[in-house]
């Protein structure tokens, strides 16, 4: 499946590897964050308006 | 004006006031060289002009947080804003009184140090010129990383995290120019770079260093 | 009606709530769009493209390689402007988007140095070279590096979106200068080194032209990568601004206590 | 000259705090500042001495006209009183600092490291510093914190002294001067939190 890349295939796998590794992580951080911060804004807005 | 520059020299020279702090880590720094990369000296001659000015630019770095962090602390820093000196001049001068105080010491002891890590003797004069030129921009750029951090608590590690970057102009033609005095080749665009730098810096942080310190008085 | 006149400026969007109601319906696009073209772009480019006569397979590395460093240096400018907008015009939006491009801009540069060291391994013979291009990046990677802790470090949202302003342009000034100086400082090393022309691939100001087989597998990397960049910027926007929401709820709520 | 602000709103960190502020202060009165704790008072005296700058509204004869006295007194310990006083006497342009060293008793002071000195002689140093800098308007923020008694009546005489030649001041303080002085209760200027549902450039 994976084309033949020589001598160079360990340089080029990894190289696609981490990139796409810290990408997704990026990603992945990210929406975890703001799904994070979504819900506790969520809860001290509820908090706050009942507490007037 | 002169009358600021004149207390902070004095402050400086008082007991605890920092003076020497400087000129002894520059020394201790020269010293542990030649246990880290043993003792050829041919060895110690082709790197020292990079070893001296790497030592100086610590140096300099060592005695930044004290820049401003102590007028803020006992409140003088309010009572000089609302004074009648602009701020950029109180940076300015504030600048000025760090280089009197730990860049001029540095650029006369470096010869000194040049000795020990056996120097080209065509070396010297090109040391001191490019540190006598470059070590004013190194306490300007100093001094607008001090205003940044000067409201932190322990901003001493963020201060050298923000100034080492703004450091590496200066530092690559400063220790070109010794580098070339040592060999004996040409060294008059580094020079002029490296002069480039030092005024321009002079001329336009201490905008940015006011700015900084007028948002962190607030 | 002013209300009509308003809402057609750009200014409008500067406006936490309507940002916010405007990224959420945006967002699905951008990430369906970056995806694609950076699915599309990378399988084309991995599966489908020859191997370069001198580079070997390692020419693949370039789909990677340059779409990161490009956004690498994009992602800087749009801090600096951000930064502009905010100490002109004081929007909070412009400042939180500054600081949520940040460490995408790290990470961006991160995959542009691994990449070029992982290129140079073979090419150069050794995993780092201080060749000016890479240098730079290691500079930037610095700067970013500072430009986050500031704004990690300092507690009033508006102070630090201050500090971390001046910072930027400042930064931005001796981020050139340092590039220059690196040019400078690196020619007298590695003067005439043939291998260098690898890393000349990379730039736009190169005089080798990428051919046209590489062409435009890279052209959809790279905008998959504009798409990728927008999508988290606006994205991370929006947690940035909840979270200065939550902050200023707080702080109201101890100053009414 | 007289000091002028109207319709002044303040803020700190980005959180308003006061607004409405109106008054004046003529040459040769005083102001007794008055509000609970945290309120704003120290804001309030530092957007005055335009350490910050005022959310609304105008503040007007200000300008170079006014001495701040804040917690920190500004001394530099490793420096005598006299010394610390001279530097001040120099930045602001004045030419003694003798009348400020009688004013608070501090002749037999004046050669002591101001790091020597008890937290009350530091406090006298601090205040003499308002003295040596000439300037007509007098800003400050708790002033007789650490003083005692017998110095809070140097304190208090050196103000009269200083509204007597057509100088003002504006005092933060809880406890009473005996001073002939207006009060000027700031509790009513409290902002109103808006209902949070709000949600425009400043997130409140």
């Amino acid at each position: 499946m994976i084309p033949d890349l020589g001598k160079y295939t360990e340089t080029v796998l990894s190289a696609y590897g981490i990139s796409i590794v810290l990408l997704v992580a990026l990603v992945v951080l990210s929406v975890m964050r703001g799904r994070r911060v979504r819900t506790e804004l969520k809860s001290v807005e509820q908090r706050m308006s009942r507490d007037g | 004006m002169i009358a600021l520059l004149l207390r902070d020299l004095k402050l400086a020279f008082r007991a605890g006031g920092g003076f020497g702090l400087g000129l002894a880590f520059f020394l201790i720094v020269t010293v542990l060289v030649p246990f880290s990369v043993g003792p050829q000296s041919s060895l110690l001659s082709i790197i020292a002009p990079g070893v001296l000015w790497l030592g100086a630019l610590l140096a300099c770095l060592l005695s930044l947080d004290r820049l401003l962090a102590l007028d803020w602390e006992d409140g003088s820093l309010d009572l000089l804003a609302t004074a009648p000196l602009p701020l950029e001049a109180v940076v300015a001068v504030k600048s000025l009184a760090h280089w009197l105080t730990t860049g001029l010491p540095l650029v006369l002891v470096a010869p000194l140090l040049g000795v020990m890590l056996n120097l080209p003797e065509t070396g010297f004069t090109w040391l001191v010129v490019s540190l006598l030129i470059g070590t004013p921009a190194l306490s300007v750029i100093g001094t607008f990383g001090a205003a940044i951090t000067v409201g932190l608590k322990r901003g001493g590690l963020l201060l050298s995290l923000l100034v080492l970057p703004l450091y590496v102009p200066t530092l690559i033609f400063g220790a070109e120019v010794a580098r070339r005095g040592a060999t004996g080749t040409e060294l008059e665009t580094p020079l002029l770079l490296l002069a480039g730098i030092t005024t321009a810096t002079i001329a336009l942080l201490p905008f940015a260093s006011a700015a900084v310190l007028k948002i962190n008085l607030r | 009606m002013t209300i009509t006149a308003k809402a057609n400026s750009l200014w409008e969007y500067a406006n936490p709530r309507k940002f916010l109601a405007t990224s959420e319906r945006l967002l699905p696009f951008f990430w369906l769009a970056s995806t694609t073209c950076l699915v599309v772009g990378l399988v084309w480019g991995f599966f489908f493209t020859p191997d370069d006569y001198k580079q070997g397979s390692t020419v693949k590395i370039i789909y990677l390689h340059v779409p990161s460093a490009l956004m690498a240096i994009n992602c800087w400018l749009m801090m600096l402007a951000a930064s502009l907008i905010w100490l002109v015009r004081r929007h909070h939006v412009s400042a939180l988007a500054a600081r949520a491009a940040a460490p995408v801009g790290i990470v961006f540069t991160l995959v542009a140095l691994v990449t070029g060291a992982i290129w140079g391994q073979p090419m150069w013979g050794s995993w780092w070279a201080w060749d000016p291009r890479l240098t730079s990046f290691l500079i930037l990677f610095l700067f970013y590096l500072g430009y986050v802790a500031l704004w990690e470090a300092i507690e009033d949202p508006d102070t630090a979106a201050d500090l971390t302003s001046v910072l930027c342009l400042v930064g931005s000034v001796f981020a050139i200068l340092s590039r220059y100086a690196v040019n400078f400082w690196n020619q007298g090393l590695h003067q005439g080194a043939s291998v260098m022309r690898v890393a000349a691939v990379t730039g736009s100001d190169t005089e080798e032209k990428v051919s046209n087989i590489y062409f435009f597998p890279l052209m959809l990397c790279i905008v998959g990568f504009v798409l990728l960049f927008i999508a988290l910027v606006l994205y991370r926007t929006c947690t940035e601004i909840r979270a200065r929401r939550i902050k200023a709820l707080l702080a109201r709520e101890r100053a009414n206590a | 000259m007289t000091l002028t602000v109207t319709d002044l709103a303040i803020a700190r960190g980005g959180l308003a705090l006061l607004e409405r502020l109106n008054f004046v202060l003529e040459p040769g009165k005083a102001l007794i500042l008055r509000g609970p704790n945290g309120i704003g008072k120290t804001t309030l005296l530092r957007t005055l001495a335009g350490l910050q700058a005022p959310l609304a509204g105008q503040i007007q004869g200000a300008e170079d006209r006014i001495a701040y006295a804040a917690h920190a007194d500004g001394l530099k310990p490793t420096l005598t009183v006299a010394e610390n006083l001279s530097f001040w006497m120099s930045v602001f342009g004045t030419h003694s600092i003798q009348p400020a060293l009688d004013r608070y008793d501090l002749n037999e002071l004046a050669d002591r490291q101001a790091g020597n000195l008890s937290a009350g002689q530091k406090r006298r140093a601090g205040l003499a510093r308002l003295l040596v800098t000439g300037r007509p308007i007098w800003m400050l923020d708790e002033p007789t914190v650490s003083l005692d008694r017998n110095a809070v009546t140097m304190f208090a005489e050196a103000v009269e002294d200083h509204l007597k030649y057509g100088g003002s001041a504006l005092i933060a303080t809880h406890i009473d001067l005996g001073l002939e002085a207006k009060v000027l209760d700031i509790s009513s200027n409290k902002v109103k939190p808006r209902p949070i549902e709000d949600f425009d450039g400043a997130f409140l």
